[in-house]
């Protein structure tokens, strides 16, 4: 088992580098250079040409990608081209809005998104399961930021109950929760669903039927772990779906949180800003994933089992 | 053995009908069954994929899928109750306790994530009437575990761990658990290697000896009966078309015609024959089965009267047969 | 005797690990002598599905000669290997996965015949192919069905059509009948057995069911964790079996009289692992013969005369 | 139709290609939602396809500010925007973007991805190694943000978003068909078809590709669906189409400022999206139920 951890570890190492080294290469792209940006478009040709080659930014493409991952791996992305700051602190000062976010909307997502999708399936063909179905395929259709204005009109602007932006309290985050887990609400209903109708016509299930089991417990005991291990991975891939959400999400709803970050950088052709925001993001995703693999071996013994021979 | 005085039928099906409502129309699974079980006696229920075997076994369980299985008519007795009548907590109650069922494939009548002890020590806890403690509950799952040949110091592994033999010893352990008075095993060998089979075969045939259960034995495989059944009943699209002892079917003079081309198709281990005698054509569809005698289709004596009306029931003792060959013979 | 199919020796491994090497077929002898049936049996894992995969060329073997009508098909060039392929078919298992869900039966048989080039005119190909399906039991209306419109026993039925159409002087039956019940299965039977004696085919057919292989075959091979344990013709092996594993083997087959256990030999445990298997004799563990001469060397094939030959102990004299 | 061919003792061959796509539209009809979400996508196809009757293109571009942020009226049944512009005419013209955007991204994706994956599946070995490898460390990426960078490098323009899109949207398709191929490689039939010697184009072309479709066209009608809710999004931020051009995503974005005013605004472009995904979704569900029935007893 912990070989199998260690070997997962291990395959995060390329995984971030080659994550870094896609998102420098496209940023590479981008017709923008620090001289222009911290001089001005009036400044001397000349004098953009010095900075440039002061801030190593005519280097060829390779010693700049060895750099930052150089500087990186010491806790050091860079410094923003507009403002001079820091990107590692900006990041650090974010990062909490971004955090407190993504997992607020996780639990209020998984959680209902879950627990509707094994009623549906329990209680399949009901009024209730018609209702659930239909939520999770309009929440799954409907942007996740018109779902957001939306609230705002009822909630802010409509009821006067809530605030419409800004990050202070946890009344500023109850909208944006909701909005960011309404994605997840309706990718986690519709595979529990599925997933748990799959595991109810196993053999096993029968089995314990002919065993005289309750149906309660059947499906508490037998179906629901069973149906939760592919729910496990969805969980994963729609939380990183979300956290790239929260892009869009923070601009709503004007929360100063990394995705913003990304936005703005992107507006000012920030280079530095943008790349390492979304490293940060991207490795926080990789991470996240290596986590629900770990869980999933440990919740079934059959993988477990095929990691322990090696 | 003493038979005498304990000819008492555990279980008695009669008249009983199952059909299925599907998109494609009704299927009509099971058409008016009747047999009945006696203490420590095996039946053997045979017949070709399609005969309604299974059906019958989820019948009498009562676990036929909800939406689509319906039972419009029949009774089905156990202990004078009529368990088509009996509501959901009773059957609950009878199911695993009185009657238990082994199933056909041991690869996935294991919960994968449940170690095999939990599994056969589910079944205790349900039915655990007299209170007996968890520590007592636990050495019954190792007597268990022993009593199927498995050792108990197993019980802790999870299903992926045995093979396809060993879980069918577990299944079985499941059945046995509460000592029930009726085993439905609906091919319990089928999906196992023959040198394995035998294991198994064994092993039921030894248990059902100490234990005195009774057992529904169903399967396709007429070798599998002569090793393990008192009595035979031959099913033909829903229907048990012949019933007898096992010296009846086997050996015994009149036969349905399904019986003999049965028994003619299997190639023989003892003599030789240059060319088998298969049954011409195919199994009845069972959303739209023929008028009259199901088989009449197939038959290689086939007369009018066998294309309409309810073909005639010869009677010798328990035994029947549903044929108009024998009506002359009263 | 006029052999067709020989093989010398082969050997198929599977690369399942850095070290482990699974031993699906482990130098294994065939010969066919033309127009006969060489039956293969033997319980799942030990190689005999293995074996007819290799015998076809569908998977490269790991080591050993195959000679098809004398020569070697190791030397032959493209075009010549391809030549031989059209003279070797299998009919599988399962005729629910063996044919294309999307194709009718005309199209299934025709394929090996537009693959080839057989025909340039369509009508002469369809006279064709409706000779083939007459001669093999189906119905004329059957040319436009698909596959999930028939039975199983019709489905193979236009398997064993698609494996004729090239004339082919040699098919393995790779278990035909297994999926099919009783009744249908000695249809199928039968049309095996004419069609050999109609076209003067060679089988190798392979089964797990005794009584069907007594039934079919001309010789008979007892395959056990991927070596060959005992060779015969059928009714010599079902009258005098001489490896423990085999008189095991028919002891267990329930036969359909009333037979409440008494004369069963139950084998105890169960087939190990064929992932680098020790040196000895790979029954031994199961074996009541067993001593520790069994699990110190192994064991050839030695004749016992009237082409009888068995892997064992007990019978090896040299 | 059904092609014929005749024979000397008077069989027909008929190629009834049909009866299979029969079968599965007889099961997708008896679907009820499958049919809300095709006529809903019918809806948007209708109106991408007649724009131009609906209303006049020039209604979408000049502006008309003395009828400026008007509620919903006869004459403008959506209301205007802030410049005046007629806001059904907008959301009329908007969808032809937003689909060619929705279906051009899957499109290009399907044909690059599904190659990828369809040569990963068959041939399996080192290349199938190294294909899932890259498709993993690249699926690491969440989808927006490599979308979001690649408008970032590459400029905001409707042909830069579609190219972000379309790049994006390769790593998932090589699994999806990698996926579906594979359970087809194992058929016996595939095996039959190597031993009467059919060589491997043809396998693939003939057999595999038939055989593999179903599950490829679930997920194009799905992602369809997912890629205007993407791209919407991106002209959301400001990132994509550029105004005066009509986008959906672009309309929100410029009724954000006037929220409060004007929910309506925000209101219809937003539904217009929710609609179309709604209905390939929809769609897509009951093609996945039409074509594999067995979750349906």
């Amino acid at each position: 088992m912990s070989r199998y951890i260690i070997k997962r570890l291990l395959f995060i190492i390329p995984t971030l580098l080659l994550v870094a080294f896609i998102v420098l290469f496209i940023m590479d792209l981008t017709p923008s250079d620090p001289g222009t940006l911290i001089l001005g478009d009036n400044a001397q040709p000349e004098a953009i040409e010095a900075l440039n080659e002061e801030l190593g930014y005519n280097d060829p493409f390779v010693v700049r990608y060895v750099r930052f991952i150089w500087n990186a791996v010491r806790g050091d992305l860079g410094e923003s081209w507009q403002t001079g700051r820091s990107v590692t602190s900006t990041i650090a000062q974010r990062l909490p809005v971004t955090a407190t976010l993504a997992l607020g909307s996780l639990v209020f997502g998984s959680v209902i998104g879950i627990l509707l999708g094994i009623l549906s399936a329990v209680k399949q063909y009901s009024i209730l399961d018609f209702f659930s179905t239909t939520l999770a395929m309009a929440l799954g259709a409907f942007p996740s930021f018109w779902i957001g204005m939306m609230l705002i009109l009822i909630f802010s602007l409509g009821l006067g109950w809530l605030p419409s932006f800004g990050a202070g309290g946890i009344k500023n985050f109850i909208l944006p929760w909701a909005t960011a887990g309404c994605f997840m609400i309706s990718s986690l209903l519709r595979m529990t669903r599925t997933s748990m109708l799959e595991t109810i016509r196993m053999d096993y299930i029968r089995t314990a039927r002919a065993k005289g089991q309750t149906e309660r417990k059947i499906i508490t005991g037998h179906a629901l772990r069973n149906a939760l291990l592919p729910v496990v991975t969805v969980l994963g891939v729609s939380f990183g779906t979300m956290l790239a959400g929260t892009v869009t999400v923070e601009t709503v709803f004007s929360l100063p949180g990394v995705g913003l970050m990304i936005i703005e950088g992107i507006r000012m052709k920030d280079v530095p800003v943008v790349t390492g925001a979304t490293v940060v993001l991207a490795a926080m995703f990789t991470v996240l994933m290596l986590f629900v693999d770990i869980l999933y071996a440990f919740i079934d013994p059959r993988i477990k089992a095929r990691y322990a021979k090696k | 053995m003493n038979n005498t005085g304990t000819e008492q039928a555990i279980l008695e099906v009669r008249g009983l009908h199952t059909i299925y409502q599907t998109d494609d129309g009704v299927v009509k699974a099971v058409n008016g069954v009747d047999f009945s079980i006696n203490e420590r006696e095996t039946v053997g229920l045979v017949g070709e994929t399609g005969a309604g075997k299974t059906t019958l076994a989820l019948s009498i369980m009562r676990l036929l899928p909800e939406r689509t299985g319906r039972i419009p008519e029949g009774e089905i007795i156990y202990k004078g109750e009529n368990l088509l009548k009996a509501d959901k907590e009773y059957m609950r109650r009878i199911r695993g306790a009185n009657i238990s069922m082994i199933f056909q494939d041991p690869m996935n009548a294991l919960n994968p994530i449940m170690s095999v002890g939990d599994q056969i020590l589910e079944s205790l806890v349900i039915h655990n009437e007299e209170k007996r403690s968890g520590e007592e509950l636990n050495k019954r799952v190792d007597e268990l575990l022993e009593l199927v040949g498995i050792s108990a110091g197993r019980k802790h592994e999870y299903p992926h761990q045995f093979s396809g033999g060993m879980k069918q010893r577990i299944v079985i352990a499941i059945a046995l658990a509460c000592n029930p008075k009726l085993i439905i095993a609906d091919e319990p060998t089928t999906a196992l290697d023959v040198t394995i089979q035998a294991q198994v075969l064994a092993l039921i045939n030894d248990l059902q000896q100490k234990l005195g259960t009774s057992m529904i034995m169903i399967t396709h495989d007429l070798g599998i009966v002569g090793k393990t059944c008192d009595k035979v009943a031959i099913m033909y699209a829903g229907e048990i078309i012949e019933f007898g002892t096992a010296e009846d079917v086997f050996n015994g003079e009149k036969h349905h015609p399904y019986t003999v081309g049965l028994f003619g198709a299997i190639p023989s281990l003892t003599s030789e024959a240059k060319r088998l005698k298969p049954i011409d054509g195919l199994m009845p569809d069972p959303t739209a089965l023929p008028e009259g005698c199901k088989f009449h289709p197939r038959c290689p004596h086939c007369t009018e009267e066998c294309k309409t009306g309810e073909p005639y029931l010869y009677q010798k003792g328990e035994a029947y047969i549903k044929c108009n060959l024998f009506r002359e013979e009263k | 005797m006029d052999t067709l199919v020989k093989g010398d020796k082969l050997r198929k491994y599977f690369q399942v690990g850095p070290k482990s090497l699974l031993h699906a077929v482990d130098d294994v002898d065939v010969d066919i002598p033309r127009g006969t049936t060489l039956g293969v049996v033997g319980e799942s894992g030990c190689g005999k599905s293995t074996l007819a995969r290799v015998v076809l060329g569908l998977i490269p073997k790991t080591g050993g000669k195959l000679y098809f009508d004398g020569r070697d098909l190791d030397t032959l060039n493209k075009k010549e290997k391809a030549e031989y392929r059209r003279q070797m078919q299998i009919i599988f298992q399962d005729p629910y996965s063996s044919l294309d869900p999307r194709m009718s039966v005309y199209e299934s048989i025709a394929e090996p015949l537009d693959m080839n080039h057989i025909f340039s005119k369509k009508a002469e190909k369809l006279d064709y192919i409706m000779e083939l399906m007459e001669r093999v039991g189906l119905a004329e209306r059957f040319v436009n069905a698909y596959p999930h419109e028939m039975d199983g026993g019709r489905r193979q039925r236009v398997c064993i059509a698609r494996a004729l159409a090239l004339n082919p002087k040699f098919i393995v039956c790779d278990e035909p009948v297994s999926a099919l019940d009783v009744s249908i299965q000695a249809q199928i039977l039968n049309l095996l057995m004419d069609m050999q004696d109609s076209m003067g085919l060679t089988y190798m057919f392979i089964t797990h069911d005794m009584s069907v292989v007594k039934h079919i075959s001309t010789e008979i091979m007892v395959m056990y964790l991927g070596q060959c344990v005992e060779r015969a013709p059928s009714k010599e092996l079902f009258e005098n079996p001489l490896h423990p594993y085999t008189q095991a083997l028919l002891s267990a087959v329930p036969k359909p009289v009333i037979n409440r256990m008494s004369n069963t030999e139950i084998l105890r445990g169960e087939v190990s692992n064929p992932i680098n298997p020790p040196v000895g004799c790979r029954f031994a563990p199961r074996c009541k013969h067993c001593t520790a001469e069994c699990t110190q060397k192994n064991f050839e094939l030695v004749d016992q005369g009237s082409r009888h030959s068995v892997a064992c102990r007990l019978f090896d004299q040299a | 139709m059904n092609k014929t061919t005749g024979s000397a003792n008077g069989v027909k061959v008929v190629r009834k290609k049909k009866s299979r796509f029969r079968e599965i539209w007889g099961r997708f009809k008896k679907n009820k939602s499958a049919i809300v979400g095709l006529v809903l996508f019918s809806i948007v196809l209708l109106m991408v396809i007649f724009a131009d009757v609906l209303a006049p293109y020039s209604a979408t571009i000049e502006p008309n500010i003395p009828v400026r942020l008007q509620g919903p009226s006869a004459e403008h049944i959506m209301g205007t925007d802030s410049f005046g512009r007629d806001i059904f005419a907008r959301l009329v013209h908007g969808s032809r973007n937003s689909l060619l955007v929705g279906i051009g991204a899957v499109f290009i994706g399907m044909v690059i991805g599904g190659t990828l994956g369809a040569v990963s599946g068959y041939y399996g070995g080192k290349i199938d190694n190294i294909i899932v490898r890259i498709t993993d460390m690249i699926m690491c990426i969440p989808m927006m943000l490599l979308v979001l960078t690649l408008v970032a490098a590459l400029g905001s323009s409707l042909m830069n978003v579609l190219l972000a899109m379309m790049i994006s949207n390769i790593p998932g398709y090589t699994r999806v068909v990698r996926s579906a191929v594979l359970t087809v490689v194992d058929q016996d039939y595939i095996e039959a078809a190597h031993s009467c010697g059919t060589p491997n184009r043809w396998v693939i072309f003939k057999h595999i590709i038939p055989n593999a479709i179903g599950p490829i066209i679930v997920q194009t009608t799905m992602s369809i669906g997912s890629m205007i809710l993407n791209a919407a999004a991106i002209s959301f931020l400001g990132m994509g189409i550029q105004p005066p051009t009509p986008e959906w995503g672009a309309m929100l974005n410029e009724a954000r400022n006037f929220m409060i005013q004007c929910p309506y605004m925000v209101f219809f472009p937003g539904a217009a999206i929710g609609i179309t995904a709604l209905g390939l979704n929809l769609m897509g569900d009951g093609l996945r139920d039409a074509l594999d029935p067995k979750l349906k007893d």
